[in-house]
């Protein structure tokens, strides 16, 4: 029952930062909702008793895949055109 | 370059990173963890190091043909270990249980696990974590000299 | 008795995080967000860890050790916290004012005065 | 004690909403990354709690490496808004 | 009362990431919708193997009996590294059109054409 | 014109994905595996490990992190040779 | 040479406080010693550009350490202190904020690092930046009270302790 509705606010939070993730117009700010959607999800993991992805999905989502997608916008441009 | 404060927290908190991937390489058959994950957090700390430091400063200390080559000793051994089972099959793990080198039986059942055992496992997950390690960290090394280099033309 | 200090610790955790939590959207701009966000999550995530600290080192005595193992790296893993936690609020406080993001209802900022620093 | 604990991660959890509104409604991009640090905090202190609540010792080493590691990546969003991310 | 909960929450993500996909002009916008379905399709395995009431594929001291199922998980981790290793790919690329074209919009890019 | 066809086609493949999201295995209760069961059972034994992820990853299926350690390979290969050709 | 043996020996020591209980008799198995001493001179080798960059090894000192665990307790009353403050100004809102200098003449780095991380941590202060050649600090203080403040006023005497534990 009480870990049913720990599953159920993260999942609730997850989707909502996909969601910004794709709707912001400013790439940096989509880069910090993804950043957000891959941490809430590493504790989805380990919830979900897999330990082993979770400190994978920690130390990849969480640090270089946030570094990787602000090197990539530094060598381009930051706004979304349209 | 970031501020003073920021270089100051790397120095301190990049030995603590690598020898805590190390740990968790190394106890990849005991607790959560292996080569994937250790690798990913050493990789990590090199990414750590580039950006309080800079891609000027930091050319000096880890090169990347040094990172070339320890993602090719990584390969080459993860085959390697692969192959000196081949007697049984490919990937055979033929020194669980032998009594050498991480050889100890485990007990079966519910217990806190030692070190000494696995066979095998605890080499390949060194060469996949080294392969790891290698591979993301020139990654990031790569991308940041990419952006540095296209600015001039 | 014990089960006693870790509510009250559990409590205090708390009560700090949802504090800062609640600063984050009361305060009007990012200096004074960052004041609420880091010294009450910091100071709150402290105490939820005390609380998981006491409990592991109190059934270290009476059950198994590996309540033992739990509180050491609860520990290391909250000395992690209270290093980088200031860093990171730092480096985002200078990032702000380098980025043309100045104090709301500022009385006064010597930083703005003085210009940009140089490197 | 273990329904405490639970108890303490749902608190946690809900706290995490608002780091989630700031996120949303952030005027300027410091301010998400604000709620972004917010949220960091507060997923290593309900590792660390959810820890001890399920009984198992091992997994607290996930919140050691995400306590070491979420700073990079404020680190690199603060670098480039600095501007001189080379 | 939790049903299918975190399935239905996967098949959002992949949602998102494809209609990402589909209607997103540029680039990096497209390389994050393709991690947002990564992300549902790592949720997706993970989930697949979760038994309620029991503990992670690791022999401790706890004494539970059941375990999740141990292959989703060790799938999904080198899924996890895979990932990161394309979308790494996938931006060096985009970094580069914009260096030759000036643009990272993908339906000027295919316009311009050498 | 164009829009309104994807829009549609979008559409019809999450509808498709919902459904089977619900149609699927009530959540917590996995249908039971004969090779989860025997990895479960036998890791201890065969692989002498206690993390049963570990001895699948790098014993069992072998060759899948075989095939993971190509793909790496690869993207760094690529990725370098990319960046290669901007100092010239 | 000697920054690499001296950032083996803090990876060892860290990683025999990450590994302990494995043994029986003296808390560490000896297949984790082994591991462990292999490890930390990897570790060292790897991290030794950048522990002791400066060649400044007077933090060796154990008095020092002594002094750092007695500023413990200051600083904890200090954060409590300050935890109070920042709910008073949440529930009441009422905040008066402005960006000041100060200049606490420390020399070192690790100095002034941890004066910078302690402030941020106690009473309606934090760090913005920092003056790398002067070492002054400019700090955002969320109730300013003058605006040429005393040292004394921002930073309970913290810089007193500081150059006892860093210089």
């Amino acid at each position: 029952m009480i870990e049913e509705i720990i599953q159920i606010v993260v999942l609730l939070i997850i989707i909502v930062t996909a969601i910004m993730a794709v709707s912001f117009k400013d790439l940096l700010a989509a880069v910090i909702s993804l950043a957000a959607t891959s941490l809430l999800l590493s504790l989805e993991f380990y919830i979900l008793q897999a330990p082993d992805v979770a400190i994978a999905e920690a130390g990849i989502g969480a640090a270089l895949t946030t570094a990787i997608f602000i090197l990539a916008i530094k060598g381009t441009v930051r706004e979304e055109e349209i | 370059m970031m501020s003073k404060i920021v270089r100051t927290i790397t120095n301190i908190l990049y030995s603590s990173i690598l020898i805590f991937g190390f740990y968790v390489i190394m106890h990849g058959h005991l607790t959560p963890g292996g080569g994937f994950q250790g690798g990913a957090v050493v990789a990590s700390g090199i990414a750590l190091v580039l950006i309080a430091y800079g891609y000027d400063t930091i050319k000096n200390w880890i090169k990347k043909s040094n990172l070339s080559i320890l993602e090719s000793i990584g390969a080459v051994s993860f085959i390697g270990v692969a192959f000196l089972g081949i007697g049984t099959t490919f990937f055979y793990n033929f020194l669980a249980n032998s009594g050498s080198l991480f050889g100890n039986p485990t007990v079966i059942g519910i217990n806190p696990g030692d070190l000494n055992t696995a066979g095998a496992l605890p080499l390949m997950s060194w060469a996949v974590g080294l392969k790891v390690l290698a591979g993301l960290g020139s990654i990031v090394l790569l991308m940041a000299y990419g952006i540095k280099k296209g600015d001039g033309e | 008795m014990i089960e006693t200090v870790i509510y009250i610790f559990l409590a205090i955790g708390v009560f700090f995080n949802g504090l800062g939590s609640f600063g984050l959207i009361r305060f009007p701009d990012v200096y004074t967000r960052l004041h609420a966000s880091t010294k009450c999550t910091t100071f709150g995530s402290i105490f939820t860890s005390l609380g998981v600290i006491i409990y592991g080192v109190y059934y270290w005595h009476t059950e198994s050790t590996s309540y033992g193992v739990l509180a050491i790296h609860a520990f290391i893993a909250l000395l992690a916290l209270v290093i980088t936690n200031p860093t990171g609020a730092h480096a985002i406080a200078r990032a702000a004012h380098k980025s043309g993001v100045y104090p709301k209802r500022a009385v006064v900022d010597k930083l703005k005065e003085k210009g940009d620093l140089s490197d | 004690m273990i329904e405490t604990f639970f108890i303490v991660a749902i608190f946690l959890l809900i706290f995490m909403i608002f780091g989630v509104i700031r996120i949303v409604l952030g005027p300027t991009v410091p301010d998400r990354v604000v709620g972004l640090d917010t949220i960091n905090t507060l997923v290593i202190a309900a590792m660390i709690i959810l820890g001890a609540a399920y009984d198992e010792v091992i997994y607290v080493d996930v919140a050691i490496v995400y306590a070491l590691l979420s700073f990079v990546g404020t680190l690199y969003i603060a670098k480039y808004l600095e501007g001189d991310l080379e | 009362m939790i049903g299918n909960l975190p399935f239905v929450a996967c098949a959002v993500l992949i949602i998102l990431g494809v209609y990402t996909l589909i209607f997103k002009r540029n680039l990096i916008k497209i390389v994050i919708g393709l991690n947002l379905v990564e992300c549902g399709v790592n949720l997706f395995l993970i989930t697949l193997g979760y038994k309620s009431d029991s503990i992670a594929p690791i022999y401790t001291m706890a004494g539970k009996e059941e375990m999740v199922l141990p292959t989703p998980q060790a799938l999904t981790l080198t899924s996890i590294v895979i990932g990161l290793a394309t979308t790494a790919l996938i931006l060096s690329f985009a970094i580069l059109i914009y260096k030759h074209y000036k643009t990272i919009d993908a339906s000027k890019v295919r316009r311009l054409r050498g | 014109m164009k829009n309104y066809i994807a829009f549609g086609a979008l559409l019809v493949v999450s509808g498709f994905f919902l459904l089977s999201a619900i149609n699927m295995h009530s959540f917590g209760s996995p249908s039971e595996e004969d090779m989860d069961r025997y990895f479960i059972e036998n890791a201890q034994e065969e692989a002498s490990t206690n993390n049963v992820v570990t001895s699948i990853v790098f014993d069992y299926r072998g060759f899948d992190t075989l095939g993971e350690a190509t793909v790496l390979f690869t993207a760094v290969v690529g990725v370098s040779l990319l960046f290669r050709r901007l100092i010239k | 040479m000697k920054s690499a043996l001296i950032t083996a020996v803090a990876a060892f020591v860290l990683y025999l406080i990450l590994t302990v209980g494995t043994g029986n008799i003296l808390l560490w198995s000896s297949a984790e010693i082994i591991a462990g001493v292999l490890l930390s001179i990897a570790a060292g080798i790897f991290g030794r550009k950048l522990l002791f960059k400066n060649e400044d090894y007077r933090m060796l000192n154990p008095v020092r350490w002594l002094y750092f665990i007695a500023y413990l307790g200051p600083f904890l009353f200090a954060m409590a202190k300050a935890n109070i403050d920042v709910a008073y100004r949440v529930i009441t809102g009422r905040i008066n904020p402005g960006i000041v200098k100060i200049s606490p003449n420390l020399k070192t780095d690790l100095g002034i690092t941890m004066l910078g991380n302690s402030i941020t941590l106690t009473p309606g202060t934090l760090s913005v930046d920092i003056d790398e050649k002067a070492n002054d600090l400019y700090i955002h203080w969320i109730n300013v009270k003058h605006k040429e403040p005393e040292i004394e006023e921002i930073c309970n005497g913290f810089p007193k302790w500081i150059r006892r534990i860093a210089e």
